[in-house]
C-alpha cells in the first residue's frame, strides 16, 4: 500500500498532478490535435491551396457553406484568391507551427549550452555571456525582430533565424540561473569528491535538473514565437506570400473584413489563437506541476 | 550607492556604445550603403560626388566614426520620404507614442494590481480561477488579431468608437495630448486598449505569484501573530515586499510597450514614431530607421537606469550595499 | 493552587490532501499553568509546531481544527471571531518563530516592526512606544539599542534578530508565549545568552511559556513540565526531571537512550528502529507499536491516555517505569 | 607503515570577492578600498591517525566546512599543503593526485540535497566506481546489492529515486555511495546534524561498525559536542578558522584548557542538570571580514589581558597529546581561575 505511491517515478508523479486540473487536459488534448492537423494537413485539407489547377479565382470571397460549380463545398468560405479556407488555414498552420517549434528547439540547444557554461565555468565567461543575454532581453522580442527582418529581407529561413535570435537568451538565463542553485548542491560536492569529470557533472548530473523550467519557458516561448511570427507577416515583414502562415492569412483578410467579408480574417485568428491559447494553458500547468516549491 | 549608479552609468554607456555598432553595421555596412543612402534617380557624378561626401570609399573604421561623430551632433542623415532630418522627424511623433504607452500603462497597473492582489489572496478560490484563466487568454491573443477584433467590434459593428487617428489634441501645462479633449480621449480607448491588454496579464501574474510567494513566509505568520490587522499584513507587510519587483517591471514594460506600439499604431493609424518606422521600413527609409534605432536604444537605457535606481531606492538590501552575514 | 492559563482539550488539527487525509494534532489536550514553563519535545512531523499555530488560531488551508477546545483564561478561543483572537494575538498570548531570518519583515525598519505590534493593540504615542523598545532591547541583550531600531534586519546578525522577535512577543507583557524552536538555528553560545535574558525577563513577568523544541536537553534545561510528541499525540507528559529520570512511555525511553550522552562512550548506541511513520498513513492502533519493541498484539488497538501518577500521564497499553 | 594517514599542514584559505572591470573602476573613481578578503582557514595543522576518529568542532563560520571540503579535495587550498600518508598530495600530477582524493570521501549534511533527485540508487552507487574502472557493467548489480546490505538498506531498493526514501535511509545511500570507491578515510562533514535523535543513533550506528570494521579513518565536522564526544577519539576546536584547542577527548573534554572550549562545554545543554540557568560569554562570533587584533577571542573572553589584544596565541603543548592557544595556559599550569577549569 505505501509502495504504490513511494514507488512513483517523478515524471509519472507530474503527470499524475498535472490531470488534477480538467482544463489543463483538455488543452493537452486541442494542443494534440492541432499538431496532428498541422503535421497532417496535406491529407486532412481538402484542397491544396497552392495547386493553381484546382483553384478557380471566380470562387473569391465565397462565405462559408458555399459550394463552388463543381460541386465542392467551402465550409468556412474562400479567400479573395478563391482560395477553400480550411484548406489554406491547416496548411498556413502547418507553417506557423513549423517556424514556432523549429526557432524554439534551436533556441533551447544554443541557450542551454551558453546557460549551463556560464554557470559552471563562470569567471569572465559568464560575465560575457550574461552581458550579451541583458543586452538581448534589454530589447523586446518584436522590435528585435522587426529590424533583423527590415535589415536580413522575407523569407521562412530569416524569420526562424530572426526568431531564435530573440530568444535564445531567455533559456540561457533561465539554464544559467537554475544551474547555479543546482551548483551550489552539495550532489554536485558529492560528484566532485567523488572524481567525476567536469562534463559528466556538467551534463550528466547537473542538466537534468534545469530541464523543469526549460520545459515550462520552452512551452511558453513556443507560443509566443508562433504569435511573434504571426505579427510580423502581418506587418508584411514575415513569411512571404508564396508560404501564407495563419498570420499572413489574417492580414490577407483584413482589408475584406470592413466590408463584412469577416471569415477571411475571422477564422485563421481563432485558430492562431486556440493554437497559441492552448499551448499556453498546458505550459502554464506544467509550470505548476515542475515547480519544485510546489511539489515538495 | 553611489557606487552603484557609477556602476549602471558605465554599463549603460557600454550598452550604448554597442549598439551604435550595431546600428552601424546594421544600417550602413550590411548590403550596398551606396543604393540605400543615395536616391534611385541619382546621375553617376552625383552617386561619385555623394559617395566622396558620404566618406564611403573610406575604410569602415574611419567612416564608423565619423557616423558616431555625426550621431552626437544629432545628425543621422535625411529621411528620403519626408526630406527632414531623422531625427527630427522622430522626435515630433515621438509625444503620441509616449501618451499611447502611458495610457496602456496605467490601464494595465489600475486593473491589474488590485486583481492580482486578491487572486493572490485566494488562490484556488473562483475568482482566481476565473481572472487566472482570463489573463491566459489575454498573453495568448496576438496583439495584431485582437485590435482588429476591437475595431471589428465597438467601430465596425457597434459604431461607437472611431478606429483610426489620434483625433483632436488639447494642450495641458503646454503638452499637446489627446487626454484633453472628448474627441481625443475616444480615439485613444481603443489602442490603449490594445496595447494594454497583454501588460495587464503580466501584471495580474505578477502580482498574483508575488503575494502568494510572500503570504506563506514566516515573516507574514510573526506579523499575524503580532495581532496586526489585516489590512495592514496585506497593504504593509505583503504589497510593500512585493511592489519592490513589480516596480522594476512596470518599468522594463514601459519600453516594450514603446516597442509594441509599432503595431497598435499601424493598426490604429496612431501617428506615432511606431507607425513611423513601420512605413519607413517598407520603404526602405534608412535613415529613419537608424534614427528610430538611436531614440529607442537612449531611451531603454534611460528607463532601465531609472528602474535600477528605484530598485535600489526600494529595496533597503541593496540600498545599503548588502555586506554578506554569513560567510 | 496556580491558575490555569491554557487548557487544551482533545484538540484535532486535520489536513486534507491530494494524499489523504492527515491529522496533525490527534486528540491532543495539555495544561499551562501560571508562571510554567512546559517543553514540548517531537521529532519532525510530529505535529509540534501545528500546535503552536492551533492555539494562535493560525492554521492556514488546507488545515483546520476540527474538533476540541482551546480554553485560554477560561473563555473558548474557537468560539471568538477572527477580531477578538486577533486581539489577543500578540497583546496576551505571543509567538516566536524558529528561524530568526524569516520572521522580521526585509523592507521594514526594526522599529516599524517593534511600534507597529503596539500601535496594533494600545493608543499609544510613537516616541513612548520606542521608548518601551528601547528598554525591552536592553535587556534582551542588544548593546546600543537606539541604533539598531534604525536598520534593517539583513543588518544585523541571527542572533540580534532573534533577540528582536523576542522583545516583539514580551512587548505586550503577554501571560503566555508560544515559543517554536527559537534557538535551533543558532550557535551554542548565542543559544546561551539568548535563553540567558528571555529566561530573566519571563521570571520577572511570570509569564508562562510552551517551549516547542525538538531538543530534549534544550527543554530540560528550561522547563517544568515535558510533554513528548509522536505522530500528532502527546505520548507522555508529566514534571521534566520526573520524566527524564523515569520515561514511561518506550518512545520516550527510546528517545533519551539515542542520545549520546547517555550512552558509554564509543559503545553502539541504542536506537529506535524504522522511522517515523507519514500522518497520511499512520498504523491503525498506537502509532509507535511498528517500531516498539516492548509491542503486544494489545497495541493494534488506539492506546487511551493514562493518568498514571497525579502528576504523570502516558498514552500507552505498558506503560513502564525503567531507568533511562 | 606511517602512523599518519591524512596530514594537514598549515592549510589557509581566503576567499576574495571576484570584482569586475567595472567594479574596478567604481572603486578607483571612489576612492574605495580593495575588497577584503575573508580569511575562512588560517595556518591550520592537523594530523590523522590511521584508524582514528578525529573530531573538528566549532560555530557556525568557524571554517570547519571549508576545511572538510580542502581536505576531501573539493576545494583547493590556499596555502599549506597536504600529506596523505606521507606522500605531499598537492605536488602529486593530476591523475594521482585525483586517485589520492578519490581515497578520501565526504558525507555532506543535507541528506536530501547531497543525492541527485534524478538519479535512481544504484546509479548513484555504481556510477564513480564504474567510470574508475573498479567495478565492470556486469558486476554493478551485485555490487549495488552488498553496497545496499553494508549499510543496512534493502537490496530491493536499488531502482528507487532518492526522494521515496525517508531522511535516514537516504544518508545511508550517501555512505553507500562514498563506500563504493574503496575510500580509506571519510570525512563527515555535520552528517547527523540534519537528522531527528532517533535517526541520529542510527547513523552513528553505522559509523561506529565502519569504525570498528578498523578499514577507514574518520574527520567527523560537528557543532555537537555530545556527539562528538561519544564518537571521536581526538578533537580540534575552531575559532574563526583556527584552530583553538586539540587533543583527546578525554582529556579535553574532562580538563579544557581554553577560555573558549572551556565556553562551549558549559554552554551545551545536557540532560540530568535539571532547570538551570546559564552564565553565557559575551559577545558573538566577529566577523572574518575584520577579525579582532590578537588573539580572535579577545573580545568575548573573560580573562582576556592585553597581551591577549597584541599578540596572537600560537598553539603550545599544554599535557599529553594537547596542545591550546592561550597565552594564560603555560604546560600544565593554568593562570585560569581554577572555577572554570571544572
Amino acid at each position: 500500500m505505501i509502495d504504490d505511491i513511494i514507488q512513483e517515478q517523478p515524471w509519472r508523479r507530474a503527470w499524475r498532478h498535472y490531470r488534477q486540473s480538467r482544463f489543463a487536459v483538455i488543452a493537452l488534448i486541442v494542443c494534440s490535435i492541432i499538431i496532428l492537423a498541422a503535421v497532417f494537413a496535406p491529407w486532412l485539407a481538402p484542397q491544396n491551396p497552392y495547386d493553381l489547377n484546382v483553384i478557380d479565382f471566380f470562387d473569391s470571397k465565397l462565405p462559408p457553406g458555399s459550394s463552388a460549380p463543381t460541386g465542392f463545398i467551402f465550409w468556412l468560405g474562400t479567400d479573395g484568391q478563391g482560395r477553400d479556407m480550411l484548406s489554406a488555414m491547416l496548411y498556413g498552420l502547418r507553417i506557423s507551427l513549423f517556424v514556432g517549434v523549429l526557432s524554439g528547439l534551436i533556441a533551447i540547444l544554443i541557450g542551454m549550452a551558453l546557460g549551463l557554461v556560464a554557470a559552471y565555468v563562470g569567471g569572465w565567461i559568464d560575465a560575457l555571456i550574461m552581458r550579451v543575454v541583458d543586452f538581448m532581453l534589454g530589447f523586446p522580442t518584436i522590435l528585435v525582430a522587426l529590424m533583423l527582418l527590415a535589415i536580413l529581407g522575407q523569407g521562412v529561413d530569416k524569420v526562424i533565424f530572426a526568431l531564435i535570435l530573440v530568444q535564445w537568451a531567455y533559456f540561457a538565463r533561465a539554464v544559467r540561473s537554475a544551474a547555479l542553485v543546482e551548483r551550489q548542491k552539495e550532489y554536485v560536492e558529492a560528484a566532485q569528491s567523488l572524481g567525476l569529470s567536469q562534463p559528466r557533472i556538467m551534463f550528466g548530473h547537473i542538466m537534468p535538473n534545469c530541464l523543469a523550467p526549460v520545459i515550462v519557458l520552452g512551452t511558453m516561448q513556443v507560443a509566443s514565437a508562433i504569435s511573434t511570427e504571426a505579427t510580423l507577416s502581418f506587418l508584411g515583414l514575415g513569411l512571404p506570400i508564396t508560404e501564407p502562415s495563419l498570420g499572413l492569412l489574417i492580414s490577407n483578410g483584413y482589408s475584406n473584413m470592413l466590408s463584412g467579408r469577416y471569415w477571411i480574417s475571422l477564422y485563421p485568428g481563432l485558430l492562431l489563437l486556440l493554437t497559441v491559447f492552448s499551448i499556453n494553458v498546458v505550459g502554464d500547468r506544467l509550470r505548476d506541476v515542475l515547480n519544485p516549491r510546489l511539489s515538495r | 550607492m553611489t557606487g552603484f549608479i557609477i556602476r549602471r552609468l558605465i554599463q549603460s554607456g557600454g550598452v550604448i556604445l554597442t549598439m551604435t555598432v550595431v546600428v552601424f553595421l546594421g544600417v550602413y555596412a550590411i548590403g550596398n550603403p551606396v543604393d540605400i543612402l543615395i536616391p534611385d534617380d541619382a546621375t553617376a557624378a552625383e552617386r561619385d560626388l555623394a559617395i566622396q561626401s558620404l566618406g564611403l570609399d573610406k575604410p569602415l573604421l574611419t567612416q564608423y566614426t565619423t557616423f558616431l561623430s555625426n550621431l552626437l551632433r544629432g545628425d543621422l542623415g535625411t529621411s528620403f520620404v519626408y526630406n527632414i532630418p531623422s531625427i527630427d522627424l522622430i522626435l515630433l511623433r515621438l509625444p503620441a507614442t509616449l501618451e499611447l504607452a502611458f495610457c496602456a500603462l496605467f490601464i494595465a497597473i489600475v486593473i491589474g494590481l488590485p486583481l492580482g492582489l486578491l487572486c493572490g489572496l485566494r488562490p484556488g478560490s473562483r475568482l482566481d480561477k476565473t481572472v487566472m484563466g482570463a489573463s491566459i487568454i489575454g498573453f495568448s491573443i496576438p496583439n495584431f488579431w485582437q485590435g482588429l477584433m476591437l475595431i471589428m467590434l465597438f467601430s465596425v459593428m457597434l459604431g461607437w468608437l472611431p478606429s483610426t487617428g489620434r483625433g483632436e489634441l488639447g494642450t495641458v501645462f503646454g503638452i499637446e495630448t489627446s487626454l484633453a479633449t472628448w474627441d481625443g480621449l475616444r480615439h485613444l480607448l481603443l489602442p490603449a486598449i490594445n496595447l494594454s491588454l497583454y501588460k495587464l496579464s503580466l501584471m495580474i501574474r505578477l502580482t498574483r505569484s508575488g503575494v502568494r510567494e510572500v503570504m506563506y513566509l514566516d515573516y507574514v505568520r510573526f506579523a499575524r501573530a503580532k495581532g496586526l490587522s489585516e489590512v495592514r499584513i496585506v497593504m504593509v507587510h505583503i504589497m510593500k515586499v512585493v511592489l519592490v519587483p513589480i516596480i522594476t517591471v512596470v518599468g522594463m514594460e514601459f519600453g516594450s510597450l514603446i516597442a509594441f506600439a509599432t503595431v497598435t499604431e499601424t493598426i490604429f493609424a496612431w501617428p506615432g514614431m511606431g507607425k513611423l518606422i513601420i512605413d519607413s521600413i517598407m520603404r526602405l527609409d534608412r535613415p529613419v530607421i537608424a534614427g528610430y534605432l538611436v531614440v529607442i536604444v537612449l531611451l531603454f537605457v534611460l528607463i532601465n537606469l531609472l528602474v535600477d535606481i528605484a530598485y535600489s531606492l526600494l529595496d533597503p538590501r541593496i540600498r545599503l550595499g548588502g555586506e554578506p552575514n554569513d560567510r | 493552587m496556580r491558575k490555569l492559563v491554557l487548557d487544551i482539550q482533545n484538540l484535532t488539527t486535520r489536513f486534507e490532501s491530494a494524499e489523504g487525509i492527515a491529522n496533525a494534532l490527534d486528540s491532543l489536550s495539555l495544561e499551562i499553568y501560571e508562571g510554567e514553563v512546559v517543553g514540548l519535545v517531537g521529532e519532525s512531523g510530529s505535529g509540534k509546531s501545528m500546535t503552536g499555530y492551533s492555539i494562535m488560531g493560525l492554521v492556514e488551508h488546507p488545515g483546520s481544527i476540527v474538533g476540541g477546545s482551546i480554553h485560554y483564561r477560561g473563555q473558548d478561543l474557537r468560539l471568538l471571531g477572527p477580531e477578538q483572537i486577533r486581539s489577543l494575538r500578540g497583546d496576551r498570548i505571543a509567538m516566536i518563530f524558529q528561524d530568526p531570518m524569516m520572521s522580521l519583515n526585509p523592507v521594514l525598519r526594526v522599529d516599524t516592526q517593534l511600534v507597529e505590534t503596539l500601535k496594533a493593540h494600545r493608543s499609544i504615542q510613537k516616541k513612548e512606544a520606542l521608548q518601551r523598545a528601547i528598554e525591552l532591547l536592553q535587556a534582551m541583550g542588544i548593546p546600543s539599542p537606539e541604533i539598531r531600531l534604525r536598520q534593517y534586519p539583513h543588518e544585523l546578525s541571527g542572533g540580534m534578530r532573534q533577540r528582536i522577535a523576542i522583545a516583539i512577543a514580551l512587548l505586550l507583557e503577554p501571560d503566555l508565549i508560544i515559543a517554536d524552536e527559537p534557538t535551533t538555528a543558532l550557535d551554542v553560545t548565542i543559544q546561551a545568552q539568548i535563553i540567558h535574558e528571555f529566561q530573566t525577563l519571563i521570571e520577572d513577568r511570570g509569564t508562562s511559556v510552551l517551549w516547542i523544541t525538538h531538543d530534549l536537553a534544550v527543554a530540560s534545561t528550561m522547563a517544568d513540565r515535558l510533554a513528548i510528541m509522536y505522530a500528532g499525540q502527546i505520548v507522555e507528559q508529566g514534571p521534566a526531571e520526573d520524566i527524564l529520570a523515569r520515561p514511561m512511555h518506550p518512545y520516550t525511553q527510546g528517545l533519551l537512550r539515542s542520545i549520546p550522552s547517555r550512552n558509554i562512550r564509543g559503545k553502539p548506541l541504542q536506537q529506535i528502529p524504522g522511522s517515523a511513520p507519514s500522518l497520511t498513513r499512520l498504523p491503525s492502533g498506537c502509532a509507535f507499536a511498528p517500531r516498539c519493541d516492548q509491542a503486544t498484539p494489545l497495541c493494534e488497538l488506539t492506546p487511551p491516555l493514562k493518568q498514571i501518577t497525579a502528576i504523570r500521564s502516558a498514552r500507552c497499553h505498558h506503560p513502564r517505569e525503567i531507568d533511562a | 607503515m606511517t602512523d599518519s594517514i591524512l596530514e594537514a599542514v598549515q592549510i589557509s584559505r581566503t576567499f576574495t570577492a571576484q570584482e569586475d572591470f567595472t567594479g574596478k573602476i567604481v572603486r578607483s573613481v571612489l576612492r574605495q578600498p580593495k575588497p577584503r578578503s575573508l580569511q575562512a582557514l588560517c595556518d591550520v595543522s592537523l594530523t590523522l591517525k590511521t584508524g582514528e576518529v578525529l573530531g573538528v568542532v566549532g560555530e557556525s563560520g568557524c571554517g570547519k566546512s571549508t576545511l572538510g571540503r580542502i581536505l576531501a579535495g573539493i576545494l583547493p587550498a590556499s596555502a599549506g599543503h597536504l600529506r596523505f600518508c606521507g606522500q605531499p598530495i598537492f605536488d602529486m600530477d593530476s591523475i594521482t593526485r585525483a586517485q589520492t582524493f578519490l581515497k578520501i570521501q565526504m558525507i555532506f549534511q543535507d541528506p536530501m540535497s547531497s543525492l541527485n533527485p534524478r538519479k535512481r540508487v544504484a546509479d548513484l552507487i555504481s556510477e564513480a566506481p564504474t567510470v574508475h574502472g573498479l567495478i565492470s557493467p556486469h558486476e554493478q548489480a551485485s555490487f549495488v546489492n552488498d553496497a545496499l546490505i553494508r549499510v543496512g538498506l534493502d537490496p530491493n531498493s536499488h531502482s528507487r529515486f532518492p526522494h521515496q526514501f525517508s531522511g535516514g535511509q537516504r544518508q545511508r545511500i550517501n555512505i553507500a555511495r562514498a563506500l563504493a570507491v574503496n575510500p580509506e578515510i571519510l570525512i563527515c562533514d555535520e552528517s547527523v546534524a540534519a537528522l531527528d535523535v532517533s535517526i541520529q543513533a542510527q547513523i552513528l550506528n553505522v559509523f561506529m561498525q565502519l569504525k570498528a570494521e578498523g578499514n577507514l579513518s574518520f574527520i567527523f565536522i560537528s557543532h555537537d559536542l555530545g556527539v562528538v564526544e561519544h564518537l571521536c577519539d581526538r578533537v580540534a576546536i575552531l575559532y574563526l578558522g583556527r584552530i583553538v584547542e586539540i587533543g583527546t577527548v578525554e582529556t579535553l573534554f574532562k580538563a579544557p584548557k581554553h577560555p573558549y572550549t572551556q565556553a562551549l562545554l558549559q554552554e551545551i545543554p545536557r540532560i540530568g542538570t535539571g532547570k538551570r540557568r546559564f552564565n553565557p560569554i559575551r559577545g558573538e562570533i566577529p566577523s572574518p571580514l575584520s577579525p579582532p587584533s590578537g588573539c580572535a577571542f579577545h573580545p568575548r573572553c573573560p580573562h582576556a589581558t592585553t597581551q591577549c589584544v597584541r599578540q596572537m596565541p600560537g598553539l603550545r603543548e599544554v599535557g599529553q597529546e594537547h596542545l591550546a592557544a592561550c597565552h594564560l595556559v603555560h604546560g600544565t599550569v593554568s593562570h585560569l581561575p581554577t572555577e572554570l577549569s571544572k
